[in-house]
């Protein structure tokens, strides 16, 4: 299944600005944080996960995607919620824990919760998996033909709800599709030290299930593949585990200062950067031309400007609505 | 009673279910041994028969995938009502409750509803083991964001059942074995009385006076209730009358019917199955002591679990549990001091 | 890797105990019990889970172990414990709640814990695994060529203790093996409606480990496939994971009325008894006679005997004994 | 002081860690990015250099399996020290911990040994939401079977250590990060003190009046006990002289030393990070009213956190929080009554 240019040009887009808002992210973070780094201080504190480099696996799921189409998500969540079509204004304003924010800023970066184009996360790894199943099944049992993805990274897949969560989407031939970002780490520990087997994909086989492996973080191919999972899956043909090589361009989290990482090994991944090779496709292909590229990643940067420039003016919640929305 | 109509807890909650489900298409069921076995406390038993296996599942031993499946497909509008067969599993899956189902409507700022009940059974008293035999009200209710509910006979038990599936927020709702009325686990006849068939709710966050007294307040849950009743009984033979409380719902909690009882009768005993320390008796006693110490004219007293796993054996599993005689010198302590 | 003769006769022998062990639990667990079938009544109350029908799975294995290998069992613990070489009477009589039971009645019958011969076992499902990947790495650590085995029942295998333990035992190449006995119910729930694939060792490929599976509850195929694995763990080569497919011929627990089981298939499981299937191969192929197995059944039900007689004769715990051995 | 040697609660863990290390060969850790990282919060930094991979073994996300791993190491001789990265998490593998490593023990009627350490982070006040800021001490302390020990200082949390290593029952050792002394989450400087190089330990069970005073006793643990010594100033320039009681440990409860501070000053407050109903601040309450109600003369206070999920955002999670004002007004309303 290939992806027309204007899916193209929207896989691009959208990773510009997933790029674009991790980069503002990135220095906003720092403000109040020097010189001496206190996670506690600025105008976003708290822990946070940048997602440079695994643009592709958002975009490559998610152009295939409705908005009663269900996503659950990671702690490294920004390009998933981007490509889902969360409200950047609200998200921005919601990392920045602001009144105006998704959530009134109850939430934060690892909770970022949009009803409106069904799109949750989680701070704990693989907790994502099993409401994805659940909401695969209501709409199993609605009659629907909507789908639900859960993302995670491989780390996750050592995870007991891994197993419990693919089992049952398998034995009741669920709607879902669970999608695996590889970028070989698990903050600090590598994918070799953590995981039996060298491609999660494989593990496809204990629940009867496809299983596909997307080589070289490269959206197109994972348009393709994830464009048949859920096919299959609006078909009534179950559920198919994704998994793709991606690259984590940042730390762990902001003020990783990545020691674990081999030498060179930055760099090399640097080299490979998706948003470049994006572009240099779209315009060998003649998708779009350098000017049409600089109108493009303009509009991205004003998105994201302007996403943060509502985050920043929003005022902050009352102290007391702590205490709201307990309950319902 | 003229008319009367005696169902077993086990009964009266598979009847608010099967009632829920007819009134409404999105309510469903899922768990282990939950269909056509019709659990293994019987509370959902004849359901697959009327609403067929789509809506009555089945489960693999996977309490993780389906609590947390339960979440996903109530965010997306459904209404499941999920078993844990016993409290005691909960270790297995506890994020899924705690962290998942009851924090979403939170971290959504209210734009997620989570309309699921986690039915789940406790208790011991039948040598199950230590593994098999706990009650763990406190472990839910120390937890912010989902409501937890204890019934102690079948009435009450209906109408709190269609309460929790009605309510747009995460229930937890634990019955214990003993009341359940299964004969095989011995059962506490106070249990099963009379429960009208239409349907009817009973609000949350209501406690109930079940007997009015004027010298002590027993305070209690789930069997903890029957233990102070039939305390209070022995109690009434020395001359002494006891006013117990059946809290019903842990969360929310009516502090107020507690507070008022002991403010007219002076004496407060708390009666608990859980491990007494960090839990629900402690609560209990400070929730009186913080609002007004001068309520208490007397040291309030506590009949709960102690601090150590639950044995097998009989003669040891009977000392530890309460029962009414301790309540009874419990009070008899209160008074020497 | 054949057994010998000896061998095949221990295993006998040790399946018979088992039966007849299983066979007094039923008799006596209904005293008391009638005319109105109540759990808490009756010299054995509580749960009673019966393996009668799953003796070769515990006897294939266990034939190989020595008292330093561990064992973790499962809330169907006898066969387990009895083929580990648990003492019978120490076990009697912590099941019968008595003071000189193994733990002087603290744990009853899905709490036998015996450490001369480091044998555990639990009540949640899976749970052992966890320990039993411990205790290998621990023997690894040590330099010791012990091994750990684990037993779990096929409905334990979509409990995500699974995934994470094996993966596990995979990655640090411990001496533990999983063995599965399929008797392909988890109480009322068939592994058709709970289980994605239909043999549960085709799992081992998630974690590039062995996976082997015994057909018709066949303990000399069983031994012969225990053996190698063991042989290959003490040896340093990692895990196996072993699936057997066995039958249950009691109820789930007593008091189960099996209305589950289609029509006809307990008659056929019946009419497949390991135990006179073992006799019947025993005596064609020339180990014992006739009059032999006579001797072995009757030494085999006087253990059973003396045991079941140890422990009604003993005394029970005194009451406050509840509060001792929290801690050590 | 002369020959002072500050250390941070951090360093202290980490060094308590590599002496046990050396003393017993037995002795090694696992858990998530404790090797090569030094652990998240830096509890177990230079102890792959000194002792290697095989003792300092970094895990896959996997708390059943290696929690579980740890019981069955210890079970076999071993004394593993095992690392929740955050306290948050127990939810996965809860039962590993509450049902197996705490049992075990008394399951097996004390012929199997658990000599574990579970260790594990807990604590808010730096914006890291929901999931990543609880305490969650009444959880655990709740529950038989487990030691739970809380470090206020750099000096206990060594010997504390220490004991927890060499303690053949299983021990939860619960840090908070903002005593840490890791620059990045802002640290409370009152934990970093003097800390002995040499080898000493500290026994479970023994409060620590870390304040004396004689108007009211103010109970807490961890970042608590903190608070409880700023107030304790802020209580002083009003002319009340606070006593300051730092439990330690909460399992076991050192009783009688909080109920003698209450006897003599005849005033509570119980300060706790943790949700407040159903925990820690009503076990204290409940612990001092059942045993002497004279012994307080005035309603006691608790300030803990609400029955809330933690909010992300900075002025809700500090409206939620306690803190030292929070204290002084309780103490006000107390006398107010
Ligand atoms: C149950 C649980 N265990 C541990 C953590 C701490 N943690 C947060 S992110 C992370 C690594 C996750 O690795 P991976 O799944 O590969 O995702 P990535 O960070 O690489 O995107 C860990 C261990 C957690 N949040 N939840
Ligand atoms: C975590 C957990 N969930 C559920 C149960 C209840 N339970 C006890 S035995 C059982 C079925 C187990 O099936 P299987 O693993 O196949 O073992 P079998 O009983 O067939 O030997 C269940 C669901 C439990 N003990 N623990
Ligand atoms: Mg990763
Ligand atoms: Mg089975």
């Amino acid at each position: 299944m290939l992806p027309t240019s204007e899916k193209k040009k929207w896989m691009y887009e959208n990773m510009l600005v997933s790029r674009f808002f991790e980069e503002a992210m990135e220095t906003i973070y720092m403000e109040g944080k020097t010189p001496v780094f206190n996670m506690a201080e600025g105008p976003i504190p708290g822990e946070m996960h940048l997602s440079n480099g695994q643009e592709p696996c958002a975009v490559g799921v998610c152009a295939h995607l409705k908005p009663s189409d269900v996503v659950t998500a990671t702690h490294r969540p920004h390009h998933q919620a981007i490509a889902k079509g969360v409200d950047l204004k609200l998200m921005a304003a919601e990392i920045f824990g602001k009144k105006t924010g998704l959530s009134g800023g109850r939430g934060g970066h690892m909770h970022i919760f949009d009803a409106d184009v069904n799109f949750a996360c989680s701070g704990i790894i693989a907790q994502g998996l099993g409401p994805a199943v659940g909401a695969a099944l209501s709409k199993q049992m609605k009659g629907d033909d909507s789908v639900a993805v859960a993302f995670l990274g491989e780390g996750a897949v050592n995870q007991g709800a891994f197993h419990e969560s693919l089992n049952l989407a398998a034995v009741w031939k669920l709607p879902v599709i669970f999608v695996i970002e590889d970028n070989s780490w698990g903050i600090s520990v590598s994918k070799a030290d953590s995981t039996a087997v060298k491609h999660n994909a494989v593990r496809a086989q204990a629940y009867n299930m496809p299983g596909r492996f997307i080589a070289d973080n490269d959206p197109i191919a994972l348009y393709d593949v994830a464009g048949i999972a859920i096919e299959d899956a609006r078909a009534g043909k179950g559920p198919t585990l994704i998994e793709v090589e991606t690259t984590r361009l940042a730390g762990h989290f902001m003020g990783d200062a990545e020691g674990y990482r081999p030498d060179g090994e930055l760099d090399r991944l640097k080299s490979k950067d998706p948003i470049v090779r994006m572009k240099n496709l779209l315009i060998d292909e003649g998708v779009i031309t350098d000017d049409e590229n600089l109108q493009i990643t303009q509009k991205a940067q004003k998105l994201v400007d302007e996403a943060i420039e509502f985050a920043r003016e929003s005022d902050y919640p009352e102290p007391a609505e702590a205490l709201d929305k307990v309950f319902v | 009673m003229e008319n009367e109509r005696k169902l077993t807890i086990a009964r009266s909650m598979a009847e608010a279910t099967a009632q829920e489900m007819r009134r409404d298409e999105n309510v469903f069921v899922m768990g282990e041994d939950i269909g056509q076995l019709g659990g293994v406390y019987g509370n959902t038993r004849g359901l697959i028969e009327e609403f067929g296996s789509k809506r009555i599942r089945d489960t693999p031993i996977s309490e993780t995938a389906f609590i947390g499946a339960a979440v996903g497909a109530a965010q997306d509008g459904m209404r499941p009502v999920v078993e844990l067969m016993f409290v005691d599993f909960f270790g297995v899956c506890f994020d899924a409750i705690y962290n998942l189902m009851a924090k979403n409507i939170y971290f959504s700022g209210g734009k997620f509803k989570v309309p699921m009940v986690l039915m789940t059974s406790g208790g011991g008293g039948y040598s199950d083991g230590g593994q098999h035999s706990q009650v763990l009200y406190g472990t839910f209710a120390h937890l912010p964001g989902m409501k937890v509910v204890c019934p102690s006979n079948a009435y009450d038990a209906k109408g709190l059942m269609a309460t929790a599936i009605r309510d747009d927020n995460p229930v937890v709702y634990m019955y214990h074995k003993s009341l359940q009325g299964m004969g095989w686990l011995g059962t506490e006849q106070g249990a099963t009385v009379h429960t009208p068939e239409e349907e009817y709710t009973i609000p949350f966050g209501e406690a109930k006076i079940v007997k009015e007294g004027s010298d002590v307040t027993i305070v209690g849950v789930g069997l903890g209730v029957h233990n102070g009743l039939k305390a209070a009984k022995l109690l009434e033979e020395k001359g002494v009358n006891a006013e117990v409380v059946d809290l019903r719902t842990l969360v929310p909690l009516d502090r107020d019917t507690v507070f008022n009882s002991v403010k007219k009768t002076g004496h407060l005993i708390v009666v608990d199955e859980d491990y007494q320390s960090y839990g629900l008796t402690g609560e209990i006693i400070a929730t009186i002591a913080e609002r007004d110490i001068t309520a208490l004219k007397a040291s309030p007293q506590r009949v709960a679990y102690p601090d150590i796993p639950i044995p097998f054996s009989r003669p040891m599993e009977r000392f530890a549990l309460p029962n009414p005689e301790k309540i009874v010198n419990a009070y008899a302590k209160m008074k020497e001091q």
